[in-house]
């Protein structure tokens, strides 16, 4: 029934380049929704932003765990089926099940966050919207070698998936460039399907301190929620934690041990959202990767508080030669 | 029906003696013994996590929530009903610690969690005693029910508050934490000498000593004081006579719904307490931070032969692997050489006493975990985590089960159907 | 199983109705209270159920809700927890997934190789299953401890072994990782259903088949008998010559087999790999639906279905702008009421029976009868 | 008679109705203080519902308690125990787990505070113990304890709470003549206490030996008050059915000289290490019954079990004949096996090993015969046929049930026990171990329940009879053998031994024969 919404979407010729009016975004996110205060909540500013300037109609809808990509895809199709003609998916779960509604309804736009699959999420309306975590995460392993008197840092990831190994390789990478000799502990808090290593600051706390009473005096918390425990662990061993997805030096929730975070990786999905909804809104969709890395400015480092302001022209250093391609960072162990 | 329905398999292993109970001497000379064991495979590996400080805190901030899970099931099975709602009841108390503890602080926080536990202990008390619903059912309901009400009433509640967010409270302060002041340091001095036996025993003693929250002290007290009360007083005797004869109880004149009743919400406040536990001492809410323990709680129950003392061994048995296998690899490494001994002595001890085959078994196992450890300098990251799941399967497999579980658990029970 | 009479079937109905409808009263209190619109529920519902794709998702999802109530059900039916199914089915659906990928199967007819698959995932499930039953009869280890233990340990060895160095394959650009993908020749193709996207699953015989079998073995076959009878009294039964032994060996890989069916809908009609998204936590779905069902086949099949169609009108809710979260409220207090009204309409029956016995002895005579 | 002290208990008008039974119906009986008053009654006529009444368990539809001649009103056993009266019930009300002294003080524990006070208890149970000399240690657990020790726990209980009125119902169906004579001897004391004591029993030889009074209960209501001294057995126990006493006895010998059980040097050990059977050796030959007397828990529980195969002897050797006289090593054969080779099987406790509670009475029908026509097909269980059959027992075996459908829960123990004889008779077994087959059965269910075993034992049945009933041994056995300890100690020639004779070498007393 695809095609019953071309007049539902307000009787525009679905081709790309023509600015669609009142546009009504539909936002399916990953598992957590709005409001878990890392990922889903990164997406949900992008569009709060999009929908304050371009006043648009918007539905979001979220995943359950444990749900199967059927219902994925009928999450996407009732956003199709609402008449909701621009279609963000949150996560790579999203892969197969927009792949499949895309090819239904070549008139809708879609964008896909974090996944970008040959053959399975990719076709003429679909925007495959990544990003090089691995180039943050060097700047920040670089920046814990440079505040590492012990020359022992730290990465705990919350769960061992290839996206959160991607932060730890690229870490291991920036530590490594600056002390080749560094010893880097990794824990990762829970293995999948388990995926609550997102989500337990206690388990984060234990794996932190573990790493500190070995020497570590500097821990990178790739661990959503579990980042709190790490950080409340750092504060009481008087040692620094690195945040990460969002400034979270920043984030209300962690006012009281924010002294510690000296930086964060910053993965700006809200402003892949933002650009994703006004490249539709001004009809310059275009399908296909869009690569969010440091010279895109979609992945960054964060300044706030000024724990690094004494390095930070050296980690800039190593952002200039990323950027320049100088320095490549791989993704993959 | 509790350990599992049916009584097969409980004869093979060796049958409980009863007689005299080994006696506090024992157990220390034992608990020494296996300090050093430890202590040797520490200074051959050199894997200090093995009893460390840090690890002893870490096991008991692990131990203290399985350990209320734990015996919040004694509660309830000491009277006769199973509860296998412990899990839902905890996420009761995470929430509800959540919702009054970002409002008026941690103690209301635990307070208010115990509470909404108790909700969840009179909802299973309702179906399983008034109505004489089959306790695991209703457990398992209850499980269904608890995670989605406390999600649901968290984006009701939370979404909105500052620092908060759908899933997470707004952040709650700590319980205070003790030290001992001097004996800590110098538990400190002596552990980092690394000398055999005596700093590891510093390094436990110190972990004990150390910014131990006073939640922990609460913990530790209502483990005490639940053996005294069920064993030593005379509510206690009621108690545990609903679960082993309840006619005869009510024979006697004792109010056995009333005691079922008290009972399983007292074991819903247990669970709640050990759910606040988990908010309080994490800062915050999460929805699913109880991951499941409340079922690894009545695992640990069922270890510690439903005993306050044997659940809180249970307990800290798991809480110690868990806390190894978060924190360094090596430990864990480590602990490969530790099982292989281990499994070793059981092997020799089980030779002597007859039981050859179970011999043969853990002598098997015992060297290929021994083989493990020389052929390798790490275990794989992806399997550190199972430690602790394999170490309870392994102490349950090698132990003989001297299990006795009150005799009535998970009967339902009617008045005046009795004699 | 007893006979039909008007008055049974009545009787038979009564609970689950009843139920039914109380949980419905109770959600939509919950709704009312915290300002959300009860008929905005209904609507959502009723919506959902007039979308044949939801149905068809309906139907899948019950499948193998179906095939985990089973798995279960065959442990219950003699007292044997086996909490395990999560893990049996997760790491038969990783192994067989891997083996169904791997280059040399395509070598096979695809019969043979379907067929090839599902039996490797019948035989790790049962293998899994069957360590919880060797540590139970052979020293005694409570299943419900060891099932526990093993559904963790299970987590680890697949993330273990769901790695590109072992027996994954990752791709260019995806987050995600997993088994190669089966290819056509693997897979078993659904039937297209008018107005849906999705397919229903061709192995939805595969579970209705199960089903039929474990009817026919449960009360037809002298098994089937041995194993209620362990289940009602296990005294009795090793009196009786049952070797309850063999019977906890004998269910328990049952029942792991059966366990092992459950990704097998999904892996081969939807899935085609085993990834990081595949569907957890099917195995204590498992037991909510068994329980609901009270391990009876048809019962059980009702339980799934309902559990499907709750499961998959979330979106709908979401879509309504009802917190989907009321899903879960809504199955717990199904399963909390419907077992109190079975529990109540079970003591009617019991006291009617009494009531009949009674009857039949003709107890109650005068006493001028009685000393004539 | 207006001088008369007024009765301890007067109970008038009880009338108590379950779903389709009416218990009582308009009991009206007056205990003098100071007696033993027994009351008798078949089964089911409502001697425990009426007890369980006044103990304020079950509150009476109709009538009213007095006690002490006071109007009274009990809502729970806690009133009726504050009123002074205490009950020793029908199956034991203890908890294995728990000490003696737990099960004795529980519900009125001396305090401390909030502790309970060990000491004091402790204390108190000696004393009583010593001064009826029951012999009771306070701090041993239940589980260790035999049926006699059970028994005075039970009595300990009542008389720790002080009780002056003490129900007993039928407190000897598990006791040896020797155990009764001290329960007796104990019942006697009490009463020159002045405590009064009311007594079910159907043992009716007892009953005109201890009682002062007799209520004789039928079909829930009092038919007859007599004294022991105005009345034989044989009236009691017409007044009680209407009809004669059956006597258990065997006519003439169908002894043959097959042998069909044979056991050499049986060997058991408990869990513990100890032996529970040391060493024994008999045969039974097609058409003999072999009694087994002995006091409970020396040894017959572990041989019935270790003869059935559900646990494995230490050593020795069974082997068991068929029809055709081949014989059979099954010293290690299945339970299954055995059965199926003909061991009939009727167990001691029904409810743990003979039925299944929650099953229609035609699947209990299958239960230990599910490998064997007319119940199975193969693997196939053959439903049609296993209910044709089990309406045959029905009707054969008179087992009132309004059909075939109901759960066994649902029948008396009579009925319940007639189903299991019928069901084991049915498998034609060669040879039918019985414990107790007619404990707690009635004594119309009694007499159809030996008149069976007769027949088949006609039929060259070999039976292993235990009971507890010395009349039912000396009169239904061939040959008698006395178990103590785990070994045969003394063998009887049944026509000649009186039950005083085996109860002092069931006991060890003597050492004759
Ligand atoms: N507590 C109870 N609840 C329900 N029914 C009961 C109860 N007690 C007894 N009955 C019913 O009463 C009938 C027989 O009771 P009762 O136990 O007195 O019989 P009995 O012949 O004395 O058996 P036994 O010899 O085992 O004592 C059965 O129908 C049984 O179901
Ligand atoms: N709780 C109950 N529910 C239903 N019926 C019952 C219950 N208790 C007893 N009955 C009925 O009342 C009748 C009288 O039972 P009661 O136990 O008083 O008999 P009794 O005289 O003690 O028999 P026995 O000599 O076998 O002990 C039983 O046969 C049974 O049918
Ligand atoms: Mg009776
Ligand atoms: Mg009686």
């Amino acid at each position: 029934g695809a095609k019953n919404n071309d007049t539902g979407s307000g009787g525009g010729t679905p081709t790309s380049g023509a600015p669609a009016a009142g546009l009504k975004i539909g936002l399916a996110y990953d598992i957590g929704g709005r409001g878990d205060q890392s990922f889903n909540d990164s997406a949900a500013r992008g569009l709060d932003k999009a929908k304050t300037e371009f006043g648009l109609d918007v539905k979001e809808l979220e995943a359950t765990a444990g749900e199967t990509e059927a219902q994925k895809e009928d999450r996407l199709r009732q956003l199709v089926e609402g008449g909701y003609t621009t279609v963000v998916a949150v996560g790579f779960a999203y892969a197969e099940a927009i792949g499949k509604v895309a090819k239904d309804s070549p008139e809708v736009k879609f964008a896909i966050i974090d996944d970008f699959t040959d053959g399975v999420d990719t076709g003429a309306n679909i925007a495959n919207l990544t990003f090089a975590e691995q180039e943050g995460s060097f700047l920040v392993g670089v920046a814990a070698a440079l505040k590492s008197k012990t020359g022992n840092v730290g990465f705990v990831g919350g769960v061992n998936t290839p996206l959160i190994q991607k932060f730890e390789v690229g870490y291991t990478a920036g530590v490594k460039a600056v002390k080749a000799d560094a010893t880097v502990q990794v824990k990762y808090l829970t293995q999948p399907p388990d995926f609550t290593g997102f989500n337990d600051p206690a388990k984060g706390e234990t794996a932190a301190k573990g790493m500190f009473d070995a020497g570590a005096d500097v821990v990178y918390a790739a661990a959503g929620g579990s980042g709190n425990g790490v950080f409340k662990t750092a504060k009481a061993n008087s040692k620094w934690g690195i945040g990460v997805d969002s400034d979270q030096y920043n984030q209300p929730a962690l006012a009281e041990v924010k002294d510690v975070i000296i930086t964060s990786m910053i993965k700006e999905v809200d402003v892949a959202v933002y650009d994703f909804i006004s490249s539709v809104k001004n009809g310059s969709f275009k399908a296909g990767q869009k690569v969010y890395d440091l010279k895109a400015g979609g992945i960054d480092y964060a300044t706030s508080g000024g724990k690094i302001d004494d390095i930070k022209a050296k980690i800039d250093e190593y952002k200039a030669k990323i950027v320049s391609g100088e320095i490549k960072v791989a993704d993959k162990k | 029906m509790t350990v599992g329905g049916l009584s097969v398999g409980l004869d093979t292993a060796a049958a409980p003696k009863r007689g005299k109970r080994a006696s506090p001497w024992t157990y220390a000379l034992f608990a020494v013994a296996a300090l050093a064991v430890i202590s040797l495979v520490r200074v051959t590996t050199g894997a200090t996590d093995l009893t460390s400080a840090g690890t002893v805190q870490a096991a008991l901030t692990a131990a203290v929530p399985l350990a209320m899970a734990a015996l919040a099931g004694l509660w309830a099975e000491r009277a006769g009903v199973v509860n296998i709602g412990l899990e839902g009841m905890m996420v009761l108390g995470t929430f509800g610690a959540g919702y009054a503890g970002y409002q008026w602080g941690p103690w209301a926080g635990v307070v208010f969690g115990l509470f909404l536990g108790v909700v969840g202990g009179l909802l299973h008390a309702v179906a399983t005693v008034t109505f004489g619903v089959d306790h695991i059912i209703s457990g398992v309901a209850i499980n269904l029910l608890a995670p989605g009400a406390a999600l649901f009433m968290s984006k009701l509640y939370f979404t909105d508050a500052p620092g908060g967010g759908a899933r997470q409270s707004p952040p709650i302060g700590d319980a205070p934490k003790v030290t001992v002041p001097g004996f800590a340091d110098l538990m400190g001095t002596i552990e980092d000498k690394h000398w055999f036996l005596l700093s590891d025993l510093a390094g436990v003693l110190r972990g004990l000593t150390t910014q131990i929250s006073v939640l922990t002290l609460l913990a530790a007290a209502l483990i005490i004081g639940t053996g005294w009360l069920l064993w030593r007083s005379a509510f206690g005797l009621r108690l545990r006579s609903c679960g082993e004869a309840p006619a005869a109880a009510e024979s006697l004149g004792v109010n056995v719904y009333k005691y079922k009743y008290l009972a399983v919400t007292a074991s819903g406040a247990f669970a709640g307490l050990g759910g606040a536990f988990f908010a309080v001492s994490s800062g915050q809410f999460r929805e699913g931070q109880t991951g499941g323990r409340g079922f690894i709680g009545l695992a640990a129950m069922i270890f510690g032969n439903w005993r306050p003392g044997g659940l809180a061994t249970g307990a800290g048995l798991f809480g110690y692997t868990d806390a190894m296998s978060l924190r360094g690899s090596d430990a864990v490494h480590a602990l490969l050489l530790l099982l292989g001994i281990a499994l070793l002595v059981v092997a020799v001890t089980q030779y002597r006493s007859g039981h050859h085959v179970l011999s043969g078994f853990a002598a098997a196992i015992g060297v290929l975990f021994g083989w493990w450890f020389f052929a390798s300098d790490e275990v794989p990251p992806e399997l550190v985590g199972a430690a602790p799941y394999v170490v309870t399967l392994l102490v349950l497999t090698l132990a003989a089960q001297r299990l006795r579980p009150p005799k009535l658990a998970g009967e339902p029970y009617r008045r005046g159907q009795s004699g | 199983m007893r006979k039909l009479t008007p008055r049974s079937v009545l009787l038979g109905l009564a609970a689950p109705v009843g139920a039914l409808v109380f949980a419905a009263v109770v959600s939509a209190i919950i709704l009312a209270v915290t300002g959300h619109a009860p008929t905005d529920a209904v609507d959502a519902m009723a919506r959902a159920a007039e979308r044949p794709r939801t149905l068809v998702n309906a139907v899948n999802s019950a499948t193998y809700y179906y095939l985990a109530a089973v798995a279960v059900a065959i442990g219950f039916r003699m007292k044997l927890f086996n909490i395990g199914v999560d893990g049996q089915y997760r790491l038969a659906a990783l192994l067989s997934a891997a083996l169904a990928g791997a280059a040399f199967m395509e070598q096979l007819p695809s019969f043979l190789r379907i067929t090839v698959t599902i039996v490797v995932a019948m035989l790790v499930g049962a293998a899994w299953a069957g360590l919880a039953a060797l540590l139970k009869v052979t020293r005694g280890v409570s299943e419900v401890i060891s099932t526990i233990m093993l559904n963790a340990v299970a987590t680890y060895l697949v993330s273990y072994l769901n790695r590109p160095e072992r027996l994954a394959v990752s791709t260019a650009g995806s987050n995600n990782i997993g088994t190669p993908k089966i290819t056509e020749g693997g897979q078993v193709a659904g039937f297209t259903v008018e107005g849906s996207s999705s397919k229903l699953f061709g192995l939805i015989f595969l579970a209705a088949a199960v089903g039929v079998l474990y009817w026919f073995v449960l009360s037809r076959t002298r098994f089937g008998f041995e194993l209620k009878a362990t289940g009602l009294s296990e005294s009795a039964a090793v009196a009786s010559g049952v070797n309850v032994k063999k019977m906890v060996v004998l269910s328990m890989l049952l029942s792991g087999a059966v366990a092992g069916l459950v990704g097998m809908p999904q892996l081969l009609g939807s899935s085609y790999s085993y990834s990081l998204d595949f569907p957890a936590g099917l195995g204590f779905i498992g037991i909510a639906v068994a329980l609901l069902g009270r391990n009876h086949p048809i019962g059980m099949a009702i339980a799934a279905l309902l559990w499907g169609f709750l499961a998959n009108t979330a979106n709908s809710f979401d879509t309504s702008g009802i917190p989907r979260e009321i899903v879960d409220i809504m199955q717990g207090v199904i399963v909390l009421s419907v077992v109190v009204a079975y529990e109540l309409v079970r003591r009617y029956r019991v006291r009617a029976e009494q009531h009949a016995v009674g009857g039949a002895l003709g107890r109650t005579k005068t006493l001028e009868e009685v000393s004539s | 008679m207006s001088t008369e002290p007024p009765a301890a208990v007067e109970l008038t008008g009880i009338t108590k109705r379950f779903p389709g039974v009416i218990a009582n119906s308009d009991v009206n009986i007056t205990v003098r203080a100071g007696t033993v008053h027994a009351i008798v009654g078949e089964n089911g006529a409502g001697k425990s519902t009426l007890m369980k009444i006044l103990y304020g368990m079950q509150p009476p539809d109709e009538g009213t308690i007095a006690v002490n001649g006071a109007p009274v009103s009990f809502g729970s056993p806690a009133d009726a125990i504050r009123a002074g009266i205490g009950m020793v019930h029908q199956h034991f009300m203890l908890a294995d787990n728990l000490t003696v002294l737990e099960n004795v003080v529980l519900g009125s524990e001396p305090r401390k505070g909030v502790a309970l006070d060990f000491a004091a208890a402790r204390a108190k149970i000696r004393d009583i113990s010593d001064a009826y000399g029951l012999g009771v240690h306070p701090d041993r657990l239940v589980d260790d304890l035999g049926v006699g020790e059970r028994q005075r726990v039970e009595i300990l209980k009542v008389l720790y709470r002080g009780a002056r009125v003490l129900i007993l119902d039928e407190p000897t169906a598990v006791l040896v003549p020797q155990e009764v004579d001290e329960l007796f001897g104990n019942l006697r004391e009490l009463k020159a206490e002045g405590l009064t004591i009311l007594f079910i029993s159907h043992k009716l030889d007892e009953v005109l030996s201890v009682a002062d009074d007799i209520t004789v209960i039928r079909r829930g209501t009092t038919v007859a008050s007599v004294s022991p001294s105005d009345v034989t057995a044989r009236e009691l126990a017409e007044l009680m059915v209407g009809s004669a006493l059956p006597v258990p006895e065997l006519r003439d010998s169908t002894v043959t000289a097959k042998p069909v059980l044979t056991v050499k040097n049986l060997t058991v050990t408990g869990a513990d290490g100890r032996l529970v059977l040391d060493d024994i050796s008999f045969t039974i030959h097609a058409g003999e019954v072999l009694g087994i007397a002995g006091v409970e828990g020396n040894g017959q529980a572990e041989l019935v079990e270790a003869l059935m195969g559900i646990h494995a002897p230490n050593a020795g050797r069974v082997t068991l004949g068929d029809r055709a006289g081949n014989q059979r090593d099954i010293t290690r054969a299945s339970t299954r096996h055995r059965r199926e080779a003909g061991m009939g099987y009727i167990p001691e406790d029904r409810h743990r090993q003979g039925v299944l509670l929650e099953a229609s009475l035609w699947e209990n029908r299958v239960l230990g015969h599910q490998t064997r026509p007319p119940n199975n097909r193969g693997p196939l269980l053959d439903r049609k046929g296993a209910k044709a059959d089990t309406r045959r027992i029905v009707s054969e075996y008179d087992v009132r049930t309004p059909s075939i459908e109901v759960n066994a829960s649902a029948l008396s123990g009579g009925n319940q026990q007639k189903l299991i004889v019928g069901r084991e008779m049915s498998g034609r077994p060669v040879v039918l171990l019985a414990s107790h087959p007619t404990r707690g059965v009635d004594v119309g269910a009694q007499a159809a329940i030996w008149d069976h075993i007769r027949r088949a034992r006609a039929q060259e049945l070999a039976v292993l009879l235990i009971s507890a009933d010395l009349d039912e041994l000396i009169g239904m056995s061939d040959t008698l053998a006395v178990i103590l300890r785990g070994r045969f100690v003394a063998e009887y020639d049944p026509r000649t031994v009186t039950p005083e004779q085996l109860g002092s070498a069931m006991t060890g007393a003597g050492k004759e024969g």
